[in-house]
Order: structure tokens, then C-alpha cells, then sequence
């Protein structure tokens, strides 16, 4: 159904980006980068955590002003003071994180801003719905225009925001990692939206860290190193292999390390969890030095039943054995203390203390030990810090530099180390390379590795098939709340996987054959 | 500098009362020539801000404070500390504990004041009727005392009857508030009774706004220049106040004569205070300076631009 | 990384600290308020001659003592990222009951345990709606403000407790020594309990990395809502100390003592460099500002001035500690550009 | 549909309606319509007021210098009306409306410009403004004799039965509820309390949108300073001193989140009657007036409690069982 692309080199790009510089305190975001945008091809950008990419699309909607370079579009320069700027400009966007108002109804939410108007200047509200409405059946959403925003589900968000963006009649569509929040089933969907914006000619720009995505539907692509410009080309002209070297600067071993898979006793014994609306009948247990790996689609409730093993939610009924003992975790403190931590998938919000330097980050759930009857003993801290930082490979100015002014995967790194601080005995990763750069992802995996040779027991939830397989010892499957199965060994293929999240259980695929 | 300064401190700046107690001060330090008046007092009518008032007092080495309290008790160790640096406390209007001031200058003596202001709402009602009161606030120390008093003498007006007392702080507002409240509540409400200057004026506005002119009579202590108007609508028929021009007057003269001319405030003394003639104290160090004066429509012209 | 080019033992050095500590103290906003503290003092002694006198200034302390030692209290509530404006009623209805006590025999001993007793109750109160129901603060203490002193209207009425034994005057009118009080004592005896408990202890550390992100201090396993209940506690209890002071040094409890007093404890707060958004601020700088109020409101009535004008210069002073270096950052910015 | 019904909204008129049915069982007078247009009329100020602060706890943000501003636009209009007694109210009515917004304006642009908290800005000016009236007014009174009295006779001007305060309270009810629905404005309003991250995203000024939010607040402030001052006929420092913080109450009892982004017109206005309602019926059953600080602080806390188990959320509900129709 695509036509193919307009490949003639001489096309010209409609938004052509020239020598681009911005700066925040301390850090060089962008450092005289070129980014161009052609007509009817999709753009990807690529480039590890921090190298600029949501940095241009900021620039590019107007959020952030640049500090030097231009921006043509159709080969004039154009400064964009706001927001509304861009759009004007027929430039939209899908944010990376979701930009949403949850108070609001869904129609409000695409409209906001540019709302059809009355002769009195008053907001047209049946137009808008009617507008709205229109929109959502064209990219086939589930709900109506009057649903609050609220009420919905983080894909269904998604489409929302989608549908914003094709609700200004722009000529440059922008993707920010757009596939990191959505199903399998919604990504082709994506994938088909793709398609019918190239065929009316629309310039996108598509960021992932996805390969295989990029490879399946960009036309071209640039990479940004640490802010600065590196290439840019057809991908039609380059191997995946060269990209990523392109990338990171070196070549990077996407082989799993490789494990030795003998396990100790048991570690965890989980029997009988319940929760009244988010999980039911979980039991599985963890022996010592595994790593036991979690998956489901998005929404199967896996994180829901990791932060009731650490004590944040509370479940209806179920016991916890550790190392045999029945054990009552009802709050985060008690599962720390009784050696299970949690390294939780949303970083910003739950993982760093942002505001405190990088070693009280470090020392938080620690305190105990490196103080003496309830008095902070700073040496005792920083020699503490120090240990952690250095063994995660740390990449900051000072230990004493507040979190929040380090890249997302620095971040992770701290969360990581606070948590070794304090010698566990199970721990737990939610989505930990989620958003992570393929350099860092190796480098994560290896260190899972080392944690499990160690004697730690690992509970990794993923939703990456091939991470999934290739670190797991054990996989539990996940679907509605419940444990859909327990696979190991030779039932580990990416096909048994998703048949159990989806549901679809063997005699149906017999039918379907 | 050689000049007497004698603070007359007062429950808060600016209102109408005590900004005319001031001017008597000032015409009684002109009278004796050497004398500093310093008028100052909170914003607010607590007892936390006239302590932080009299603390900065003290530090100034005044000589001699005259206040009008916010609450009897409270000033009275700030007040006994200024004593013990040796300044000259005196209280008017609204008096402190007998331990915290030499003596006590009532504006006019409490009985007389309690009678006058159930005579005046009594002398428009020959066939007896309902009465309200509607006082400052709930610790204000005079107003109490007056409402006790004429509590005591409610056996000489058989025909009238109490139905409520309330509160209206000194808050323009919230009198006016517990002024309509009163006739709502009580709709064959005769009269009401503010024994303040802030409470007669809101009750007078409420009885107007409340179309009752003629049918509830406001009455009590007001000043003639707020009053004027309710005057002339009908909504008072008469009110009354002593003079707050003597009234700062003589406290300042007393103060004068305590710390300069070396008079001992002791029971049964009689101490001058200029054209008002003399203070005589009781066993309590107290005395009353004159009769309240009753202001109506036949004399309110000639006051009214006065205080 | 079998193959990256570093091996893995070698691993980049991070130092300890980006600036000297002698850098960052000059930096520092205490060192800013210490600045304005000493110029007022400067020009306090130019403008009056009764300044200069320790008596005075003992005096002066007065004006600031009580409101500081709740400040303390509500700063470490403030850096957690809650607020408690029910302060002064606390004051109000733990003086109620110490005159209640009073009227049943209670001796000196027995009305400071009631003061204590009562604040601690309230804070408790506050505490439970705010950590247990999950309410926020604001609205909260904004609600247990009119309930606490709305029950001491309901017991007093237009009445006072007063008779005090004498030497329940100690804490709010007795001396130590020479010109130092007994409520300067306790002043610089609970600035310095919650200096420590703030900046020395895990949990002053656990304050902090609440104000800065609850959630995240959470799943590092602090328990949030314990040590939010305990700073409203410490906020009541604190309240009754100064219920006790207050009314000792009055010698006599109304329902309307103290009111009003939560926002200059606010003021006197914020002005210390606490952040009102939580998470960030120090006992030092509340102890600064408590200072530079005091002689503000102390250099400005030795002139007579009413206290309404010195609330401006209060105003002035909050918005203008804040808003200079701000502006000034922005006009160093553009004259940059 | 539950959207179609505005819970809170509902229940909180329930509880009205309860509060007059029992003290009209003790005292029928006080439903007569009369006496509830009297009991409107003596709320109007709280009502105008509490629109203002609405739309600015919406953005995020709070006013503490309401009462102080219309303290001082009160005081300056009387000043104005004493020194100019021939100057039409019109005119004056437009001085305070312009000089409260003006003062809005300030705490606006504080906010705005310098992104110092809203507490912060508004705990200060609140002081700076009662200050200024003090040496506006060097600390004296403007009593109703010295006001003309077509500036004392606007506010209680009967139209169509009602009074003018009355009606102004009407006509800001009106105008706020057009404004919140159906203008870029007042939805911009609910998206920067909602989510000012989004906001920016969309293109949205949240720093611009609070100040206007502010100025709204200091405008009404504004004009109820002239229409309280001419009510009660006299001006001076301290008048509504205090009044800030009923007028939050209003804002959360109507079920406005201090978060910000939640909140109706509807529930600003119940929330002041309830309070209103509160007051006057206090006095009529004859419950001692020491009760009403208890009483309203109950209230609100009540309030609170129960609007914040409403909005709630209720969870994911992954189980399909948990969701019941399967
Ligand atoms: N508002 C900001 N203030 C300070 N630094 C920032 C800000 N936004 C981004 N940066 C820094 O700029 C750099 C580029 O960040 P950007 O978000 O553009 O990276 P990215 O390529 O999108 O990474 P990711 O793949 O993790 O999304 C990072 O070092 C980041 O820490
Ligand atoms: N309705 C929703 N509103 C907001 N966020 C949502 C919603 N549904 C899901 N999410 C977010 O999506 C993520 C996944 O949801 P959840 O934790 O329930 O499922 P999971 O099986 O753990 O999925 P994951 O694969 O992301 O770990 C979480 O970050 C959750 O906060
Ligand atoms: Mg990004
Ligand atoms: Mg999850």
C-alpha cells in the first residue's frame, strides 16, 4: 500500500536545521548540529541517552530557544518565540513523555489551544466534538470525544496525543520515542499511521532506540553523538552494525553475557498473592544467584505486584517466606530491611531523590550504617558513595552534585547503587534498560550478570522479548493480573512468550492454522 | 533634652474616639509647656501589640505611660516592668489590675455610665419592650464592666427586657452582621443598645438598611461626628459620651502630676488635672472624671464637627 | 563491554565535592540575611540613641523568642514539604487548658506537663488528617485553625483565666542571669536541638529527602508518613512551649492570645531561606531571620512607628530577600546576551 | 453517565438544604424568601471573592491578599469619594475594579516574572497592602457621614427585588461560569493547575495564565472593596481582616483542589453559601456566637475529608472480574 518514496536526491527538505547550539548550565546539549527533514520520508534520529535528541524536538516545537544556528523551513529562516510558533508553522509533535490534561475530556485535550471558535470569540464545543470525534475514528481509537482523559489507559493516552498531532494540519510530524509506551498490536497500528502520513507527503521525524523499528520504517537517518552531529544518510546505504558504531563511537557486542545457570536454595517464596483489583494467585519462588525474569504486554500488572512485595501497595491476602521465615512486608522499610529492594521503572518520579546530591541519594536507605546512634557521619557517606559509584562506573562532576542535573542513565546507575549500598538479598528491576541507549543496555545486562554470579537473586521485569530470553534463568508470564505461565529452558522462544501475555492459548492457534 | 514625654497609649490607631483623646494630650502638654506626647498604640486591639508598644516605650525611657488596655490582665507585667524602670504608668478609659498602674482614670463612673445607657433606650419606650445589647468584643474590659452595671440596675425599668447580648468585636462588619441577626431573631425588637462607637454606628446602619427606622432605636455610647448621620435619619433617637478631648486631657495632666510633681497615688488622694478640676481616688486607686453627656437631635449640629 | 577499550577495574575518579566549603558558605543564602541582619543593627544604633542598651535588647528578644521557637519546629515541617498554620490557636487552646488546669489546683509543674500535653495533642490531631487520611496540610491546619481556637471560645466565652502562681511567671517574665531570659535559654536551646535534629541525624536527612520527592524517599524505604506524623507533633509541642512562655508572660489566657502569630512564624520561616515548596533550608538561616525580625520590629518602634508600617517593611523584606538576587540574576543574563 | 452529574456539587446543595430544613423546623422565618434573599445579599462579597480565588488555586496558586486588597481599594475609593463627593459611581466602580487589578496585577507579575511561590508573594503584599492603607489613610477612619450618599446607596439600590450587591454577585456568577467554559482563557486556566508541564507542551503560558488569574482575583477584590466599604459605610485599616481565609475555606468546601486543576463554579459559590448560610443561621437558633469559629473550622474539615475520598482514584482495575459486568 506504500508508494515507494521520492528517493530523488535533489528533493528539498522542508525544515532544514543548520548549526544549532544550545546550552543549559553546565551541560553543551546541542553543539552545531544539521538535522534535515524531507518531504514524504520518515527521519529517524538517532543516539545514545543525552546526545540531543529531545533536545532538537524542543527546539523544533518551540519550547526551547536555540543559542546560535538557523532554521529554514521551505528554505526560509524562521525564529520561533513559543510554542505557537511552530505550530503555526505546521510543526507538531508526540512528546516523549505523555503532555496530557487528565482533568480534561478527550476532545479538550486536542483541541487545547486551538479550539474552533464561535462568532463570539467563545469556544465552539459541538464543532470541537464533532472535529474530535472524526479524528479518533480515523486512527481507529476505542472511546469517544467526551471520555475524560483520565479514565483512560496509558496506551489509549498515547492515541490521544497522536490524535493532537494530526489535528493541527502539519506538514512535519515529530515522534519521540512513541513506540516505548504501546502493545504490540498499537505499534503496527503506529506503524500503519506512519505509512498514511509519508503517503500524503508529511516530512516525520521518528526517534527510538528500537533497531529494528528504525530499520522496518525510516527512510533516512541522522546520528547525534554528546550533542554534536555525526552522520546522516539513507538507511537503504547502511548496516545496523555501522549505525550503532556510528552511535556510540565504538562497536558494541549485542551478544547476551554468558552465565553460568546454576542456582542456590530458595531465596523467596511468594504464595497466594491477591490484590482485589490489580493482581490474583501469584506464587512463584526465587532461589539464590537466579535471575528470573517477568514479562507481560504493557498493563499485565507486573509492576502493581513488585511494589506489593516491596511494601507500597498492600495485597488482600498471600504470605511471603524469605529464606523459609513467613514474613509480613507492609511497608518499603520492612522489605529493605528484610534484603529485598526494588528498582522502580518510572526513574524521575520514584527512583532518584532529585534535589539531593548524589551521595545522600546513595546513603538514603543505608542511613543505618554509616551513622552512629541516628548521627550522620559524612566520611563514613562519601566513603560509602564513593565505593558504589566507582564499581557502577558513575559519570558525574562531584558526588556531591544533586542527581537531577545527571542523564537519565547516570540516574539509573544511582538508584542501582543505593541499592547494592545496602547488601540485599533479592533484587528487583523494573524495566531497567527502558529508554537506556545500546552502549548502556550491554553494560546493564553484564552488570545483572555479575549481580546473580554474586549470589543476589534478580526479578527482572521486561517487556523486551530478547533481553527477556537472553538474561533470564526463568520466566514467569504475566496477563490480567494473573501468572499465565512459568516457562524455562527450551519453552523459551519469543513466540510461546507472546502467545501466553496475549492470551492465545495453544488449541486456539490449532484453529487458527 | 530636658522635655517631659508622656506616652498615651491607646487600644489602636486610628479610630475617631481616641484620635480626639490625643488632641486633648496634646492641649494639656501645651498648657504645660515642657511636655513631649507621644500617641502611638497597635494596629489591632490585642494585648500582644500594645506589649511590643509598651516594650519600645521602655526602652525609650519615657516618663510616664498612660494607656487605654486592650485587656486587664495581660499588660500588667510589661506595665509593672515599665514601673520598675521607674516610668509612671497610668491607665484611662480602659484600666489594667490595680498591680500594673498607679492609678485609674474612668472616663465617667461605672454605675452612672450602666444606668445611662438602659435610661436612654428606657426614656423612648413608656410601654416597656425588648432591648439587645450589641458590645465589642467579648474581653473588652469597660464594656463589661458597664453591662454588669446595668444589669444591676434593670430592677428600676420592670417593663423592659433583655433578649441578647452579642458580640460585634469592634469590626464594622461583624456588628453590623450581629445587628441584623439581632432583629431577625428577635422581630419585635425595640431597641439596641451599643455601648461602643464602633457597634453604635453598624447597628445604626443595619436598622436602616433593615428599613426599621422608628421601630428599633439605637442607642448607647457613640461619637457625635460618626453619629451624626443616624441622628438625623431616625434610626437614634439619642446616645451619649463623655468628652474624649478631656478625657485625654486629664490623663495627661495626671500622668504630668504623678511623675514630675512627685504625687502619690494613694486611696481618698485628690490629685488636679487642670480645667477638669480634681481626680479623687477610690480604696482601688480609681476615680471618674464627669457624667456621661447625652447628645440628641436638639444639640448634635454644635458637636458633631468636634469629635 | 568484554571488549571496551578500559578495562573495568579502571573506573573514572569522582571527586567528593564540586566547590570548597568555604565557597559554598559565602554563597550561601544565611550569608546574605547575616548581611542584612548586621546592617540593620548598624543602622538601628545610628537611629535611635536608646538602641545601644542591653536591657533594651533584652527586651527587644522578647518580640521574637515564642514566634522562633515554633518557627524551628514548622521549618523542618516546611523543608518535608507540609505547612501547619493551626499554630496559634494550638497557643489559644493549650492556654485554655492550662487555665482549666488552673482552676482545678493544678500547681506550676502540672501547667507546663497541660501546655505540653495539649500542644502534643493537637499536633497529633493535625498529624492523623494529614498522614492517615492523606489530606493536604494546608487545608487541613487552615480547618483545625478555626476548631482549635473555636473550642477555646467555647470554654472561655467572653471570660479570662487569670491568678497564675508566681512562679509559673518564670518561664515568660524570669531572668537567667544579668539580661538573659529564661525564654532566650530556651531559644537557643531549641535552635540548637533541632540545628542537630535537622542537620546532624537520619531523620533530619529523611526530612529532607521528603520535601525533595515523597515518592522516591518512600521506595528508598523511609517511612514517609511516621516522620511527617512526627513533625506535626513537634509542631504542636513546640506551640505549647510557646503557649506556655505566652501565657506566662502574660499572667492570663483569652481565646484571642496570639492571634495571627502563624504567619509571621511563616514569614519568619520563609525569610530564613526555607523553601516553601519543601525541600530545601536551614536552622541557621531561621535563627538569622528570627533576629532580623526582631530588630526590624525593635529598631522601627524605639521610632514610634506604628506595627502596621513595620509589616511593610516585614513584606518588603520577604519579597525583596527573594526577588533581588533574582533580578539581578536576570539583568546580569540579558546585559550578557 | 457519572460525568453528567457533578457529585460534589450535588451533595454539597444537599447539605445546604439539610442545614436550612433543620433551623427552619426551629425558626420557619428563616426560609421565608425574603430573609434567604437577605442571607444571599449578606454572602455576595464572600461569593465574588471566592470566584477570584478560584481561578487562582486553579493555576497552582493562592491569594492571600485579598482582604488586604480590598482593603485598600475600599479605603482609596472612599478617600476618592470623600475628596471628590460629585465623581459618579460608575466611575468609581470602574477606580476599583482597575485599582484591584492593578494590585492583582503585582502579586501577577511576581509570580510570573521572578517565580517566587505564590504563598510567599501574596503572604508579603497581603502585609504591604494593609500597611499602605495605614499611611494612606493615616490610620483614620472615612465614616458613612462623610461619604456621599449615592456611593453608600448603590450596593442596597433594589433592583427587581434584590439588592445591587446581590446582583453583582449574579452577574460575576454569570459571567464566571461563561469564562470556565467557554473561552480559551478559562480552559487554559483548568490545563496549567491540570498539568502545567503539558501546558507548556501545548503552547499554553502558564506563568502568563496565573498572573491573569491574578489580576481576576485582585479585580473582584477590587470591586467588593468599593461595595463593602459602601455597605457598611465606613472604611479603615482593618476591615476584612482575616477575610482571606474564609474565603479559601469557601474555595474548599466548593471542592476546589488546592492542586490545583479541579474545581467548578458551582462549587466556589456553594461553598461560600454553605459558610454564609453557616453564619447567619448561627445567631437565629440561638447558638452562643462562641460557636462559630468551631463550627466553620468543622466544617471544612469535613469538607476536606469527603471531597478528598470523591475524587479519589479508584486504580487500574487490571482483573477482569474486579470490573463485575463479565
Ligand atoms: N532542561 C534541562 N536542563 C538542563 N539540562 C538538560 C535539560 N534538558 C536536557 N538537558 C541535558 O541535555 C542533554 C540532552 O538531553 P536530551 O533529553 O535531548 O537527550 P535525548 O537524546 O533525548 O536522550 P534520551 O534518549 O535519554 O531521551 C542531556 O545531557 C540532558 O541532561
Ligand atoms: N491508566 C493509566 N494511567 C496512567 N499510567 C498508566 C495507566 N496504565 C498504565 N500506566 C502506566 O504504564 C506502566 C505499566 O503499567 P503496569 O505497571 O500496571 O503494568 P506492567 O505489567 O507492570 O507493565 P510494564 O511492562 O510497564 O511493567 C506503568 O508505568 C503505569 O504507571
Ligand atoms: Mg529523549
Ligand atoms: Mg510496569
Amino acid at each position: 500500500m506504500t508508494h515507494p518514496a521520492p528517493h530523488a536526491p535533489d528533493v528539498t527538505p522542508i525544515v532544514s536545521m543548520d548549526m544549532i547550539t544550545k546550552t543549559f548550565p553546565g551541560v553543551k546539549a546541542l553543539d552545531d548540529v544539521k538535522l534535515d527533514l524531507y518531504p514524504g520520508q520518515v527521519t529517524a534520529l538517532v543516539g545514545e541517552n543525552g546526545a540531543g535528541k529531545s533536545t532538537t524536538v524542543k527546539i523544533l516545537t518551540g519550547i526551547y530557544k536555540t543559542d546560535g544556528g538557523t532554521i529554514r523551513i521551505d528554505g526560509q529562516p524562521v525564529s520561533f518565540a513559543a510554542p505557537n510558533d511552530a505550530a503555526k508553522a505546521g510543526i507538531t509533535a508526540i512528546h516523549q513523555e505523555t503532555v496530557l490534561f487528565d482533568e480534561l475530556s478527550v476532545a479538550e485535550n486536542i483541541y487545547i489551544g486551538h479550539a474552533p471558535k464561535t462568532r463570539f470569540g467563545l469556544i465552539d464545543t459541538s464543532e470541537m466534538h464533532r472535529a474530535a470525534s472524526a479524528l479518533l475514528a480515523e486512527i481507529g481509537a476505542p472511546f469517544n470525544s467526551h471520555t475524560q482523559l483520565r479514565e483512560l489507559g496509558i496506551a489509549n493516552k498515547h492515541l490521544v496525543a497522536i490524535a493532537r498531532a494530526l489535528s493541527v494540519d502539519a506538514r512535519v510530524v515529530i515522534m519521540d520515542e512513541p513506540t516505548a509506551a504501546l502493545s504490540h498490536k498499537e505499534i503496527e497500528e503506529l506503524y500503519d499511521l506512519v505509512d498514511t502520513l509519508k503517503s500524503q507527503g508529511k516530512a516525520i521525524l521518528f526517534i527510538s532506540h528500537k533497531f529494528d523499528e528504525i530499520f522496518r520504517i525510516a527512510d533516512r537517518y541522522t546520528v547525534f553523538r554528546d550533542g554534536a552531529f555525526v552522520g546522516d544518510g539513507r538507511i537503504a546505504d547502511i548496516a545496523e552494525d555501522d549505525l550503532v558504531t556510528m552511535m556510540v563511537g565504538r562497536s558494541v557486542d549485542q551478544i547476551f553475557p554468558a552465565r553460568a545457570h546454576d542456582v542456590g536454595e530458595e531465596v523467596l517464596k511468594v504464595v497466594g498473592y491477591e490484590h482485589p483489583t490489580e493482581f490474583s494467585e501469584i506464587n512463584f519462588s526465587l532461589n539464590r544467584g537466579e535471575i528470573l525474569g517477568f514479562y507481560g504486554l504493557v498493563g499485565a500488572g507486573r509492576s502493581e505486584f513488585m511494589q506489593a512485595l516491596f511494601g507500597i501497595t498492600k495485597p488482600s491476602k498471600g504470605v511471603c517466606r524469605i529464606n523459609g521465615d513467613i514474613t509480613v512486608i507492609r511497608s518499603p522499610a520492612d522489605a529493605v530491611s528484610n534484603g529485598i529492594v526494588y528498582v522502580p521503572e518510572d526513574r524521575g518520579k520514584q527512583g532518584a531523590v532529585i534535589g539531593l546530591p548524589i551521595f545522600q541519594n546513595i546513603t538514603l536507605p543505608s542511613l543505618g550504617r554509616t551513622s552512629r546512634r541516628g548521627f550522620l557521619q559524612m566520611a563514613e557517606e562519601f566513603k560509602l558513595a564513593r565505593e558504589y559509584s566507582q564499581r557502577l562506573d558513575l559519570r558525574a562532576a562531584a558526588l556531591d552534585q544533586d542527581v537531577g542535573n545527571l542523564s537519565g542513565g547516570n540516574q539509573q546507575k544511582v538508584v542501582i547503587a543505593k541499592w547494592l549500598a545496602t547488601q540485599p538479598q533479592v533484587i528487583i528491576l523494573d524495566e531497567p534498560t527502558k529508554g537506556i541507549d545500546i552502549g548502556s543496555k550491554a553494560a546493564v545486562h553484564e552488570f545483572m550478570a555479575e549481580l546473580a554470579a554474586q549470589g543476589l537473586s534478580v526479578i527482572m521485569v521486561s517487556s523486551e522479548i530478547p533481553e527477556v530470553i537472553g538474561m533470564s534463568d526463568r520466566v514467569i508470564v504475566m496477563r490480567e493480573g494473573r501468572i499465565a505461565a512459568e516457562l524455562n529452558g527450551a519453552d523459551l522462544s519469543p513466540e510461546i512468550l507472546v502467545r501466553h501475555a496475549a492470551g492465545i492459548t495453544s488449541s486456539s492457534e490449532g484453529n487458527a492454522a | 533634652q530636658d522635655d517631659v514625654r508622656i506616652a498615651l497609649v491607646v487600644k489602636a490607631l486610628g479610630i475617631g474616639f481616641f484620635e480626639a483623646a490625643a488632641e486633648g494630650a496634646e492641649e494639656a502638654a501645651a498648657e504645660l509647656g515642657n511636655v513631649e506626647i507621644i500617641y502611638t498604640g497597635p494596629t489591632d486591639t490585642t494585648a500582644e501589640g500594645q506589649i511590643e508598644v509598651i516594650n519600645a516605650l521602655i526602652a525609650q525611657q519615657v516618663d510616664a505611660i498612660a494607656i487605654s488596655a486592650n485587656d486587664t490582665d495581660a499588660l500588667v507585667p510589661a506595665l509593672q516592668r515599665a514601673m520598675q524602670r521607674g516610668i509612671t504608668v497610668i491607665s484611662w478609659d480602659s484600666g489594667v489590675a490595680p498591680e500594673g498602674r498607679q492609678l485609674h482614670l474612668n472616663p465617667s463612673s461605672n454605675p452612672l455610665i450602666g444606668n445611662m445607657i438602659i435610661k436612654l433606650a428606657a426614656d423612648h419606650l413608656p410601654d416597656g419592650g425588648e432591648v439587645a445589647l450589641l458590645s465589642a468584643t467579648t474581653t473588652s474590659t469597660n464594656q463589661n464592666i458597664w453591662i454588669e452595671e446595668m444589669m444591676a440596675v434593670m430592677g428600676d425599668y420592670p417593663e423592659i427586657e433583655v433578649v441578647a447580648t452579642v458580640y460585634g468585636d469592634d469590626l464594622a462588619d461583624k456588628s453590623y452582621r450581629e445587628a441584623t441577626g439581632l432583629m431577625q431573631s428577635y422581630p419585635d425588637l425595640d431597641a439596641i443598645i451599643a455601648p461602643t462607637s464602633v457597634g453604635i454606628v453598624a447597628a445604626a446602619q443595619a436598622v436602616v438598611d433593615a428599613g426599621k427606622v422608628g421601630e428599633v432605636n439605637v442607642t448607647g455610647l457613640g461619637l457625635p461626628s460618626e453619629m451624626a448621620g443616624a441622628i438625623e435619619s431616625g434610626a437614634s433617637q439619642s446616645f451619649a459620651i463623655w468628652n474624649p478631648i478631656d478625657l485625654g486631657y486629664s490623663a495627661t495632666m495626671l500622668a504630668y502630676e504623678l511623675s514630675q510633681n512627685g504625687v502619690e497615688a494613694t486611696p481618698g488622694a485628690e490629685i488636679p488635672m487642670g480645667r477638669m478640676g480634681a481626680l479623687t481616688l477610690d480604696e482601688n486607686n480609681e476615680g471618674a472624671m464627669a457624667d456621661p453627656f447625652v447628645y440628641d437631635a436638639s444639640n448634635i449640629e454644635q458637636f458633631k464637627s468636634i469629635f | 563491554m568484554t571488549d571496551a577499550p578500559q578495562p573495568a577495574t579502571q573506573a573514572r575518579h569522582v571527586p567528593d565535592r564540586l566547590n570548597s566549603s568555604a565557597a559554598r558558605l559565602f554563597k550561601s543564602w544565611e550569608a546574605l540575611l547575616l548581611a542584612v541582619a548586621i546592617s540593620i543593627f548598624m543602622i538601628n544604633s545610628f537611629a535611635s540613641p536608646y538602641f545601644l542598651n542591653a536591657w533594651n535588647l533584652s527586651d527587644a528578644t522578647f518580640n521574637f523568642t515564642e514566634k522562633a521557637m515554633i518557627a524551628f519546629a514548622m521549618a523542618l515541617l516546611i523543608i518535608s514539604g507540609e505547612i501547619d498554620l493551626s499554630v496559634a490557636s494550638i497557643i489559644a487552646l493549650a492556654s485554655t487548658a492550662m487555665g482549666l488546669a488552673l482552676q482545678y489546683g493544678a500547681g506550676t509543674p502540672e501547667l507546663v506537663m497541660v501546655g505540653l500535653t495539649v500542644g502534643l495533642l493537637c499536633g497529633a490531631f493535625n498529624g492523623f488528617f494529614v498522614t492517615v487520611l492523606g489530606l493536604p496540610s494546608i487545608v487541613v491546619t487552615i480547618g483545625t485553625m478555626s476548631l482549635f481556637r473555636g473550642i477555646s471560645f467555647i470554654i472561655l466565652g467572653d471570660d479570662a483565666f487569670r491568678g497564675y502562681p508566681s512562679s509559673f511567671s518564670w518561664f515568660g517574665q524570669g531572668y537567667i542571669y544579668w539580661v538573659f531570659t529564661v525564654e532566650m535559654l530556651l531559644f537557643v536551646i531549641i535552635a540548637i536541638i533541632y540545628g542537630v535534629l535537622l542537620h546532624k541525624t537520619n531523620f533530619g536527612r529523611a526530612v529532607y529527602a521528603i520535601g525533595n520527592n515523597p515518592t522516591a524517599a518512600l521506595f528508598s524505604g523511609i517511612r514517609v508518613q511516621r516522620v511527617k506524623f512526627i513533625l506535626f507533633l513537634l509542631t504542636g509541642l513546640m506551640s505549647g512551649v510557646a503557649a506556655v512562655c505566652l501565657t506566662s508572660r502574660l499572667g492570663s489566657t483569652r481565646p484571642s492570645i496570639a492571634m495571627g502569630m502563624e504567619l509571621e512564624v511563616v514569614t519568619m520561616v520563609v525569610l530564613g531561606g526555607v523553601n516553601i515548596l519543601g525541600g530545601s533550608g536551614t536552622i541557621p538561616g531561621v535563627v538569622i531571620a528570627a533576629f532580623v525580625m526582631g530588630l526590624v520590629t525593635f529598631g522601627l518602634g524605639l521610632l514610634n512607628v506604628p506595627g502596621i508600617v513595620m509589616s511593610i517593611f516585614i513584606g518588603l523584606l520577604l519579597i525583596g530577600v527573594i526577588a533581588l538576587p533574582r533580578l539581578w540574576a536576570m539583568v546580569a543574563a540579558r546585559r550578557k546576551a | 453517565m457519572m460525568r453528567l452529574v457533578p457529585v460534589r456539587e450535588t451533595i454539597l446543595a444537599g447539605a445546604i438544604l439539610v442545614l436550612l430544613i433543620l433551623v427552619a423546623s426551629r425558626f420557619p422565618g428563616f426560609v421565608a424568601p425574603s430573609n434567604l434573599a437577605n442571607v444571599f445579599n449578606d454572602t455576595a462579597p464572600l461569593i465574588i471573592l471566592a470566584l477570584g480565588q478560584m481561578v487562582v488555586i486553579l493555576t497552582r496558586c493562592i491569594d492571600l491578599s485579598v482582604a488586604a486588597n480590598l482593603a485598600l481599594t475600599g479605603m482609596a475609593v472612599a478617600m476618592i469619594n470623600v475628596a471628590m463627593p460629585g465623581l459618579p459611581i460608575p466611575v468609581i466602580i470602574a477606580i476599583a475594579i482597575l485599582l484591584g487589578g492593578a494590585l492583582g496585577a503585582i502579586n501577577g507579575v511576581l509570580v510570573w516574572k521572578l517565580a517566587i511561590p505564590p504563598i510567599v508573594v501574596t503572604l508579603g503584599t497581603m502585609t504591604i497592602f494593609r500597611g499602605i492603607i495605614f499611611l494612606i489613610s493615616d490610620g483614620k477612619w472615612v465614616n458613612s457621614h462623610e461619604m456621599s450618599p449615592a456611593f453608600t446607596g448603590v450596593p442596597r439600590m433594589v433592583l427587581l427585588g434584590l439588592p445591587v450587591l446581590s446582583w453583582a454577585a449574579i452577574v460575576t456568577i454569570f459571567l464566571f461560569a461563561i469564562m470556565m467554559a467557554r473561552t480559551q482563557f478559562g480552559r487554559s486556566i483548568f490545563a496549567v493547575g491540570g498539568n502545567p508541564h503539558a501546558a507548556v507542551y501545548t503552547g499554553i503560558d502558564v506563568g502568563k495564565t496565573q498572573f491573569w488569574a491574578f489580576v481576576v482575583s485582585g479585580a473582584l477584590a477590587g470591586l467588593t472593596g468599593y461595595l463593602w466599604v459602601s455597605r457598611f459605610a465606613v472604611a479603615y485599616v482593618d476591615i476584612a481582616g482575616g477575610f482571606e481565609l474564609e474565603v479559601v475555606a469557601a474555595c474548599v468546601i466548593g471542592g476546589i483542589s488546592i492542586a490545583g486543576g479541579i474545581g467548578s463554579v458551582g462549587g466556589a459559590v456553594l461553598g461560600a453559601l454553605f459558610l454564609g448560610v453557616v453564619k447567619n443561621a448561627l445567631p437565629v437558633v440561638n447558638i452562643s456566637p462562641f460557636w462559630q469559629l468551631a463550627i466553620s473550622g468543622s466544617a471544612i474539615l469535613i469538607a476536606v475529608a469527603f471531597n478528598a475520598r470523591a475524587g479519589r482514584k479508584k486504580g487500574r482495575i487490571i482483573l477482569k472480574e474486579a470490573e463485575g459486568a463479565k
